[in-house]
């Protein structure tokens, strides 16, 4: 069976932000990603304040190319670090037909 | 600390506009409204979470009946408004309409003036704030609503229409004025050589937006779509195929009452929570979630009664104007005013004014609407 | 495009059935059903996601809501079941049970031989639509009885039992149908060399594997569960201890038309995002879930006025038969029929069907009733 | 097997003891109670699980319906007991009080004997039953209540005070009892060289905790929470304004009653699954599912009779005394005592005790209270 | 601490597909599985239609040898890529007491 | 852009166990956590009873440095593994900023 070398690229955060990094990360080129409500605690998470009805902790996930995971990242990290909760890291995946998910115009 | 001696004097001269005579029949109100279900349920809430009790409300059984609410609202402020359209057209209402509407723009301006003048809180901050307490709490509403029925005072027919009025101008008037002053402010220091306003293109357009995200949002539609429904269905349906919407939307009803109590009940479980969080939020801020809405309530029973509303409208549009969103205001907040705390404004809204409001606000501005002289 | 016209000719061929007399009488029975809060909140629902609003509804609301429906519907259905074998036997019952199971046999071959042959679908599309269209819709029986209920003409007291009946045949049907042609086809194009039919046994499975979940599915066991509930505690318990239960599930109480309110809103929130898609299931399909309700509709008026049923029950029929699935069907179909794009099926059935039943099929299968004699 | 001649025995003693001619107004009890939609519903679940049928109750439907059982019992509970302090003060009240508290200490001691010494099961797995079974099942209260109610031999108005006094004790006890013999079998061993005991300290510090999460616990809270606020509103309110609650609350009422039949239906469906483990579990822990409660159960209902007690107070004592359990006992026994295994305990309070006490052991404990003589 | 080097098999697509894939990594020699619901957005994703009461998206992952990992994912491919919507990966993960999944007659 | 090589503990197990991982996490130097409600099966989950109500199965994930990842999976193996239904596994995640993950005085 043929098995890609891809990134998984993995953000943790205040759900107010996801919908524009889900949205992001497909302009930059992934082919979809997975999104999971979560619950968390971290350095700020004062600011990611716990109240029903207010904001929630989600996590996206893409499965990407290595130069796509990179320009995700950058994204996320200047624009969501300094003001916003969220981690966000990268890991080593081998993907089933991963041809397809590499777009060949993403960027 | 400097800025709660502004606080004293403020209560002090509170006092003295109510007259001391007042305070025998504000606790008299106060009992009548203190001992009743929905605030016990409410401190309950607080009990249970200071002492890591075990309650734990599901968060779509909270969203359901926050749902419910907002379309019995609306539903209801339909039906009423039908009734009042075909006994007196929009004579009665247009007065209150545009008082409501002044309200909501006058209310975001006062809260942001006083927290960056008086508080020195930074802009983001003040806006953040402002934009809470521009806007309104339908629960209050509900709870108000409650309490002059029990007082065998009902407000006018068409408040539910002014809530709904009053929700939106109050958090896009702040947001504008905080993202215009941040940007000056961000400009002032980029000529200044310390930040280069890269940002500048992204911020507008989420202003733009979460001004829209605001104004479609869920407390809106819900409260705005069922009051179109409950009037139409009104105007042509006969009462007997009206009547089962009716009994299971109406404010006075037993799921009404019934929800409410299981909403206060995880309010207070949230807003216990945030007790802890005072300590960080500072004596100013709580004061100002306490005097705030007092100035605010008074402006709204006084400018109520000029506009013609009853004794049971005047203090309904007091709690309303008094009360702050937390359910609406934060993610526009968040968005378009990142460097805001959301700490600040939760913790004042949620923690401070909220309670203040279900325990004492409410008979307060009752009082206060007998004194401006509505009836 | 070629296969629209073959809709058109249908709809002339509908209004020369009809009559044009009949128009006045259908355009003021859309009137009394459209300006009420169930169509309205569908409206409602469709509006808000067509302009970006906010409104959420948390599916597990919508779960409860639809266990509620259904239970009630089964309740109510097994303790009127219970009064009319009280007073009848089976005398009343057994032809409009018939004339349903025919119908439910009848609907998804017709539906798959338009499908097929008019509109030249696949067989996997074909079958896999059909399924959903000789399935019913029980939300759409709950419009439908309280239209007739608005109406002063309530349906026979054994309705429920037929819609319960009319769950299962069309969607087993159609997958047979489908599954059967499916393999024909394949191996006839292995005989040409083409495809190995590995997946042979795979498949014959999990056609059985569906065919029992549907039987088995949430929609008939609480429809049929609680019918037979509904039916022995009518037959053994006392009225006074009965009444509660009564009251929480009656069809015609605030509970269920409440319920039913929120549950149109959702069905509206996703039925606007499935208007997105009318364009890619292109015109054919479109006028299919106009055209082929309108027939099984009239189909079903006839039949039950043929099997004795009166007025609302003839109206009744005729909008559970001309309704379409979108809960049992979409995964029967999705596991046994995986070429089948779900696209096609739920934009019909959802974004096509569902509203022209809620808005103008109750209405005229009203008329279509009144017009064939049923009283 | 050996020990289930000694249920055998109990079986006959316990017959002897009831007398054969009850045997027939069992029978017509048991034909009252079963014939209904509560225990049908249950039914219902059990089937749809053992078919493999589709019925799914969303989890937060179903912990929203316990949580407003569980107000609904502590807000009538706290009504009508305002009610009998205002007629009695507490001269009604302290007897049936002290028996609750006793018996809520006996039953864990005589379950932990009956498991440990006639079941041979080992100290951790035996504590946790007991823990089970010395706790109650709140819905096997509303169950008991709506049965008498239904009888038209409505219990003494401050049952539901019992309710709360007997949910606490029995875990405690049965958990310390477990922790304290657990420790000493450990020291004993480790003296004897076969093991370290390392996680002393941790696990006393878990057993505080787990101790105080049970008397903080949701049950606890809500229901005593609720009776105290019942209680209040009772006295302060006037009665127009209280009425919403009281018919939103109310357990003869619609929504009690409905809200009971869709719980009921879950806990069938995850009773039927627990089913499967009855063979797990033994012939001898299914017997004392059964046999225990009934001992428990008459225990209950003489301790009842003696405190004074009506017919259906002692019925309504006897079930929850018999009753065991499910979800208070489950984390707190998983935190302190975790070599127990869980499968044993859930599964016989959950497929056998309660399913038992809702089909048959209500009516027994009616005909015992009514053998006792109490009226 | 020993920890054993085994593989982690991530399955995201249709929920209608979940059950049949967890059976069938259970019967490929997986001790057992770890299932989550998310919504997600991919190429097919108009296949997975997201209505209310409809198709779900969920994601499942199995710890598991190399072996029967690629059993897995064999499967999965071969099964469900060509008509449903989903996404399937492999990455590297280190087990604590990792030897108790590896199930030794696991095929 | 900066990526640090850090470890991702993931543990799923009986929910009864979690709030007492996640804090002790916290006291081993994790700067914070990230949980999800799950379902699963797995060898001893007859333990994990699946109750409405009653016990539910969650996923735990930290990301810390290889140092606290060892604390960690130490404490959950030899804490809970015996007597619980859990199961525990680590992998290599490059963080974003992940200096800020690694506190100094950890342990
Ligand atoms: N070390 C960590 N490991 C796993 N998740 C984390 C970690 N730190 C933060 N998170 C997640 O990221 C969210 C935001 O973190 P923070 O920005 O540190 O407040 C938290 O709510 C957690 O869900
Ligand atoms: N590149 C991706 N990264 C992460 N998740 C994906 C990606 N592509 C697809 N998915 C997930 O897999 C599901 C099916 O994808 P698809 O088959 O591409 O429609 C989607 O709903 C997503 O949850
Ligand atoms: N091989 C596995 N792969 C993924 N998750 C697993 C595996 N084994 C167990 N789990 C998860 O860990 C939980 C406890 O497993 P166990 O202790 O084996 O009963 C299960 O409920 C699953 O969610
Ligand atoms: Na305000
Ligand atoms: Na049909
Ligand atoms: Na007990």
């Amino acid at each position: 069976m043929q098995l890609y070398p891809l990134k998984l690229v993995t953000v943790v955060g205040e759900s107010v932000i996801m919908e524009d990094i889900a949205e992001r990360g497909i302009k930059l080129g992934a082919s979809g990603y997975t999104l999971v409500d979560v619950t968390g605690h971290g350095a700020r998470s004062t600011r990611n304040v716990s109240m029903s009805g207010g904001a929630r902790t989600q996590k996206i996930e893409f499965v990407v190319s290595g130069e796509v995971a990179v320009d995700i990242l950058s994204y996320v990290s200047h624009q969501y670090f300094e003001h916003y909760a969220c981690i966000a890291w990268l890991s080593d995946v081998s993907v089933v037909r991963g041809d397809q998910y590499v777009k060949p115009g993403g960027r | 600390m400097h800025s709660s001696e502004h606080g004293l004097q403020l209560l002090a001269a509170l006092f003295a506009a109510t007259g001391g005579g007042q305070l025998s029949r504000i606790l008299e109100s106060l009992e009548r409204n203190l001992l009743t279900p929905i605030p016990l349920c409410f401190l309950l809430g607080i009990i249970c979470t200071r002492i890591h009790g075990g309650i734990k409300i599901p968060k779509e059984l909270y969203y359901s009946i926050a749902i419910f609410l907002l379309m019995s609202i609306g539903f209801i402020g339909g039906h009423e408004l039908a009734h009042e359209y075909q006994a007196h057209g929009v004579a009665t209402i247009w007065k209150p309409a545009l008082a409501t509407l002044f309200l909501g723009c006058v209310t975001p301006i006062t809260s942001f003036v006083v927290l960056r003048y008086l508080g020195r809180m930074s802009i983001a901050d003040s806006a953040g704030i402002a934009a809470h307490y521009g806007s309104t709490s339908a629960v209050t509403y509900a709870v108000a609503n409650s309490f002059v029925e029990q007082s065998q005072h009902p407000a006018n027919s068409f408040l539910p229409t002014l809530v709904t009025l009053l929700e939106c101008p109050g958090i896009a008037i702040a947001l504008v004025l905080g993202a215009a002053l941040s940007a000056k402010e961000r400009a002032a220091k980029a000529a200044a050589g310390s930040i280069a306003g890269i940002r500048g293109p992204g911020r507008e357009s989420k202003l733009g937006e979460a001004l829209y995200e605001v104004m479609t949002g869920q407390s809106i539609m819900l409260m705005a779509g069922l009051l179109v429904i409950g009037f139409i269905s009104t105007l042509f349906m006969d009462e007997k195929a009206f009547q089962p919407f009716y009994e299971f939307f109406q404010s006075k009803g037993m799921l009404f009452r019934g929800a409410l109590c299981i909403f206060l009940l995880e309010m207070g479980l949230v807003a216990g929570e945030r007790l802890g969080d005072l300590v960080k939020v500072g004596p100013f801020l709580v004061a100002f979630g306490i005097f705030m809405p007092l100035i605010h309530g008074f402006f709204g029973v006084s400018m109520g009664h000029l506009a013609g509303l009853n004794l049971g409208g005047c203090t309904v549009l007091g709690a309303i104007v008094a009360s702050a969103s937390y359910i609406a205001a934060p993610p526009a907040v968040r968005l378009t005013l990142p460097e805001a705390n959301p700490t600040y404004s939760i913790t004042a809204a949620l923690a401070v004014t909220f309670p203040f409001n279900i325990a004492f606000g409410i008979p307060i501005y009752y009082e206060m609407a007998r004194w401006v002289g509505a009836q």
